[in-house]
């Protein structure tokens, strides 16, 4: 039976393995095709143009530099948050708030883009601080989900030791028990970047979408994966070779902070 | 009056503050899409055939659950049972176990868009499974596999030793111990995972353009393809011709997550209790 | 005749010996204590007796464990031996389920289906711990909601649900109060005549009170074995007296 | 203190609400839903005299056929003689995937200007005239309003079955009226009977022919009750790839073929559909000669007042 579970447990890594085959399969002839350096180093992305230019420094840019001002706006709302609603909330308002969390969550990406449009890009217009603001919502419940039920699994008598030390509440709580939930912790704060860089529909309709350096975080700007998903429809051969480079690039660019952040966990553990 | 130290006031500051911040933006995009949605909802929205006049989003709310119920009936048990491998039986550090739990954090790292291609170059083209509501299940169970995979993890980490111990020495097995003790247990935990999973299957839609299609029909079979209620409202929305029915679909979508969210929550208070029927 | 011999008997976790050549043996129907300081290894001899310790990684076990004559680390299976010896733990651990249910489940393992016979097996072993009056009418109840000194009951009550033959306590009421604590010792002393209870205690008095016979460990060595009044009035062993009397441990 | 805490929370809370409905008003009321009362014009912040208001360009995602159509209209695309081709827009141009983004982040900004198909006009926006035409479907049929471009389905190969008649059907009088009450300029009708033909065609692509193909195949129910059309909506040249590929049996394209895509597949002109460039209601230009127009989509006219 253990070999049963030992195999489902195989199954994540056997999915890896098929999206690596498949998309190293098919993104790197194309990307060898470019030239590795023109691709990534390249700042002109002109794939109708004949000769076509394939170049996405414009998007990694704006891919890290949304990514970045949403952790900046969403991190630390999104770890307050779950200290709030497993350490803080009063039972009646927890009733209300934590469906409420649940449900942003399930709030589809196209709505936050609608709600975007209205309510960010008149004020700040299509730009990096809008995307940043909007990817800084939507990865809040994620990120409060989980890191509160690694709050909550935290062992009651590291609480109350604290307090019988006379720490206050806060005290205990921010000293004590987020520490000890560091990995859970740490584990939402990587699916909320995940979900960040990963997010496709809202994005698009507030960023603007320039594929060009930008050199404020008010101009507009193009992620890797809003460069995927606006041409994947119309991309033929080579263009679409580039497309799904453009995804073996992220896909490597993920994998790499992961393969960081746990070391970095394991040298804490 | 009790000195209360700065520095408490200060951290119970900026946890209420954080906690107003998530509910004001919670309430703001709910009542944005109430208002903007509401008062396009008309009966016509739920007749059983779409067509461009009157665009009914029943077939896209049928496809919805179906998706959900196909992607968890293939991603479930794996997540589980994955869970169950990293917490009951691995030991603490053998190389697989990295390795797994490696490839699941990358699996959650992956965005949508990559696994609509990878969907559509694997399940639609190679596999010849055509745009299909098959193709968009397996590509979603793939997505949530992670989720459910961690907070699977999380609430069986969560389940105190001693009920293990105590089920041992009654000499029941492990396999007992596990399905009998410690996963009744968990089921709130692992509730969680799925409560999450519904939710991002409900919100998906640039991996679902690519391997469920368009189609706005309920799908006579597996192989048929379909849209979802944000696929739907995508497409409403995408020409500028039906924008409010867009909106109104995303009412009826919140209301799908919603319910899911209560009953999913009943479910967990319930099994909670672990009674064990004769 | 005797319940358990152990012969040679030693036991490592990883490098750490914590057990060296034991020889002992329990008989039937006897409170046997097992005493010394903290860390002597008189739990470990404990739960190796219902293999507990498999599932400590890293631990390895040399010579013999007999239970009435059968090798238990043989190719007895596992879970039969925990049947047959059964084991309450030092911090009451009941199940988060209804009192029906933790009583029940033991039974339902080893196969008992019909519902009278479980309804009987709850009634019998509940009695048997002495908690039934306490919980007759709440059996439906989760187990959690009672106090300290009922759950333990309650986690004997559980043990004796799948008659065992030998039922072996960890310091079982050093979490307890004084009332709780007397209690489960009038307990023990009545289920002397039906089960060998081996009982592993730092409490000195309730070794005297209850025990038949007293073995004193010190760092992983049985240092004597023998009748409680001569442990306690003429140890052989300078190091038992000094334990006894109280002067270090 | 506790107190106070819930008051003010509660406050918070509710002014969040209030908010949320308030920019749900203010927002535009997308779609033909004239009927609308809170359609208020112009954008939620007050902005200066549109005049010394700088031009935000918004154009479409790089192959949208719309796109394509348009910049080849006003010289936006450099055609060299040797074959190359260069796109000109200015680097600085928002980029929208949707009609809908296009139409809403215009209306949300005054200095903003962006085109759009005809068929998806709607009063949240204004459509300036070209060379003195103005953008309806009678000045595009007369040639007076030349900013146009046609509708295209290609099949691999000669249509048979359902596919031949389905385009048979279109083609006809009947399939042109259809056209013509979507906002769509209609071609000249050609004889056609149905010969009622069954079995299941699917037709993929461009997401701005969508909209009338929908109509197209309800309509086409109604004659041929036994075939089944189904329709899948993604970009233009993903249609013609998957026509090309055998993937589906009609494909529909908002812009000409490209040589590739004409060596394999057969095109049938349906429809035309004008191209409106649209900018603010508060924007008083209400004129623009194609050469200021390309100058604007191509970054060399940056202020309003300079047009």
């Amino acid at each position: 039976m253990r070999a049963v579970f030992f195999l489902a447990a195989l199954a994540s890594v056997l999915a890896v393995l098929l999206i690596c085959l498949f998309l190293f399969g098919n993104g790197v002839p194309a990307l060898l095709k470019i030239g590795i350096f023109k691709f990534l180093a390249g700042q002109e992305w002109a794939p109708s143009d004949v000769p076509p230019l394939f170049g996405i420094l414009p998007m990694i840019a704006g891919s890290l530099y949304v990514t970045a001002c949403a952790l900046i706006l969403g991190v630390p709302v999104g770890i307050l948050t779950a200290v709030f609603l497993a350490r803080v909330c009063p039972p009646r308002l927890y009733r209300f708030l934590k469906p409420g969390v649940d449900l942003l969550a399930g709030i589809p990406s196209v709505v936050y883009g609608f709600f975007g449009m209205a309510a960010l890009v008149p004020h700040f217009h299509s730009s990096i601080l809008s995307a940043g603001i909007l990817l800084g919502v939507m990865i809040l419940p994620t990120m409060a989900g989980i890191a509160e039920s690694a709050l909550r699994a935290v062992p009651e008598h590291y609480y109350e030791g604290a307090l019988a030390l006379g720490a206050g509440h806060y005290r205990a709580v921010f000293r004590v028990i987020l520490p000890a939930a560091r990995s859970g912790v740490l584990a939402a704060v990587v699916l909320g970047m995940g979900r960040a860089v990963g997010e496709t529909m809202a994005v698009i309709m507030v960023a603007g979408n320039q594929a060009r350096m930008p050199n404020s975080i008010f101009q507009g700007v193009r992620t890797l994966t809003a460069n995927i998903v606006m041409e994947m429809g119309y991309a033929a051969e080579l263009h679409r070779g580039a497309l799904i480079a453009t995804g073996v690039v992220l896909f490597v660019f993920i994998l790499l902070v992961n393969l960081c952040l746990s070391a970095l966990n394991r040298r804490i553990t | 009056m009790k000195r209360i130290s700065p520095s408490e006031t200060f951290m119970a500051a900026i946890t209420w503050a954080a906690a107003l911040l998530t509910a004001g933006a919670l309430l703001y995009i709910i009542g944005f899409i109430l208002w903007r949605g509401v008062p396009y909802i008309t009966p016509s929205l739920f007749a059983p055939v779409y067509n461009s006049i009157n665009v009914s989003l029943l077939p896209a709310l049928v496809s919805t659950v179906m998706m959900a119920v196909l992607s968890l009936s293939f991603a479930l048990p794996l997540g589980i049972g994955a869970a169950v491998y990293l917490a009951e039986y691995a030991r603490r550090g053998n190389r697989a176990v990295r390795l797994i739990r490696l490839a699941a954090e990358t699996l959650a790292g992956i965005p949508s868009i990559v696994y609509g291609l990878f969907g559509m170059l694997f399940f639609v083209v190679w596999l010849g499974w055509d745009f299909s509501l098959l193709a968009g299940s397996c590509t979603l169970a793939i997505m949530i596999l992670p989720l459910l995979l961690r907070s699977g993890e999380e609430a069986l980490l969560s389940v105190p030793d001693s009920y293990r111990e105590g089920s041992f020495a009654l000499g029941a097995g492990k396999l007992r111990t596990v399905f009998r003790i410690v996963l009744p247990a968990a089921i709130p935990g692992v509730l969680a995972g799925v409560v999450l999973a519904v939710g991002r299957i409900a919100g998906e839609t640039a991996a679902l353009i690519y391997t469920a299609g368009t189609v706005a029909q309920i799908p006579p079979d597996v192989f048929a393809s379909a849209r979802t209620l944000s696929v739907h409202m995508y497409a409403l929305s995408r020409e500028g011709l039906h924008t409010n029915e867009g909106y109104a679909t995303a009412v009826v979508l919140l209301l799908v997550v919603i319910g899911i969210n209560v009953i999913a929550a009943r479910i967990a208070g319930k099994i909670g209790g672990a009674h064990e029927r004769v | 005749m005797n319940v358990f011999d152990i012969t040679d008997l030693n036991l490592w976790y990883g490098k750490f010996q914590a057990l060296q050549n034991i020889n002992m043996s329990a008989s039937e129907a006897e409170i046997t204590a097992l005493i010394g300081p903290s860390g002597c290894g008189k739990s470990t001899l404990l739960k190796t007796l219902n293999r507990m310790n498999d599932l400590v990684p890293g631990c390895r076990v040399t010579g013999s464990v007999c239970l009435s004559g059968m090798d238990i680390y043989g190719n007895l299976n596992v879970n039969d031996l925990r049947k047959r010896v059964g084991m309450v733990f030092q911090k009451p651990n009941p199940f988060p389920m209804s009192v029906y249910d933790n009583i029940a489940f033991g039974p339902r393992t080893h196969g008992v289906k019909s519902r009278y016979a479980l309804d009987e097996a709850v009634e019998n072993s509940l009695k048997a711990a002495a908690i039934w009056d306490e919980v007759k009418d709440r059996l439906r109840k989760s187990a959690l909601g009672l106090s300290g000194g009922q759950q333990q009951r309650l986690c004997i009550a559980r043990a004796l649900a799948v008659k065992p033959e030998v039922l072996l306590l960890d310091e079982p009421t050093s979490a307890l109060d004084p009332i709780s604590t007397g209690k489960i010792e009038e307990l023990l002393l009545e289920l002397k005549n039906d089960y060998s209870i081996i009982i592993v205690t730092h409490n000195m008095q309730q070794a005297t009170r209850i025990s038949d016979q007293t073995a004193f460990f010190l760092l992983g060595e049985m240092i004597e074995y023998d009748s409680t009044e001569k442990i306690f009035s003429m140890p052989q062993d300078k190091r038992t007296e000094d334990y006894v009397t109280g002067r270090f441990g | 203190m506790r107190k106070i805490g819930y008051i003010m929370a509660a406050v918070l809370l509710t002014l969040a609400l209030l908010a949320g409905c308030g920019q749900g008003t203010q927002g535009t009321q997308g779609g033909q839903s004239s009927q609308s009362s809170q359609a208020t014009p112009g954008s939620s912040t007050a902005t200066p005299e549109p005049e010394a208001q700088p031009i935000t360009v918004v154009s479409r995602e790089d192959g949208s056929g719309t796109r394509g159509a348009f910049i080849e209209l006003f010289g936006i695309e450099q055609k060299e003689a040797d074959g190359t081709r260069k796109d000109l827009t200015t680097k600085e141009a928002v980029i929208a995937n949707q009609t809908e983004v296009v139409l809403v982040s215009v209306a949300g900004d005054a200095g903003c200007i962006g085109y759009v198909s005809l068929g998806s006009l709607n009063d949240s926006v204004k459509a300036v005239d070209i060379d003195g035409a103005a953008a309806t479907t009678d000045n595009v049929k007369s040639g007076m309003y030349s900013v146009s471009r046609p509708f295209i389905i290609a099949t691999k190969g000669d249509p048979s079955g359902v596919a031949a008649d389905f385009i048979g059907y279109i083609l006809s009088a009947e399939g042109q009226a259809v056209v013509q009450s979507s906002h769509y300029i209609p071609l000249e009708a050609a004889e056609w009977q149905s010969g009622q033909p069954s079995g299941k065609i699917t037709v993929a692509g461009s997401s701005s022919v969508t909209p009338l193909m929908e109509k197209l195949t309800e309509a086409y129910a109604v004659v041929n009750p036994n075939a089944v059309i189904e329709i899948q909506m993604s970009d233009s040249s993903a249609g013609l790839t998957a026509a090309i590929d055998g993937a589906c049996d009609i494909a529909m394209s908002s812009r000409d073929l490209k040589e590739t895509e004409a060596a394999e597949l057969t095109p049938v002109k349906i429809a035309i559909d004008g191209i409106a460039v649209v900018v603010n209601k508060d924007n008083p230009v209400s004129n623009l000669t194609k050469d200021q127009v390309k100058a604007i989509f191509t970054g060399e006219t940056l202020q309003w007042s300079d047009v």
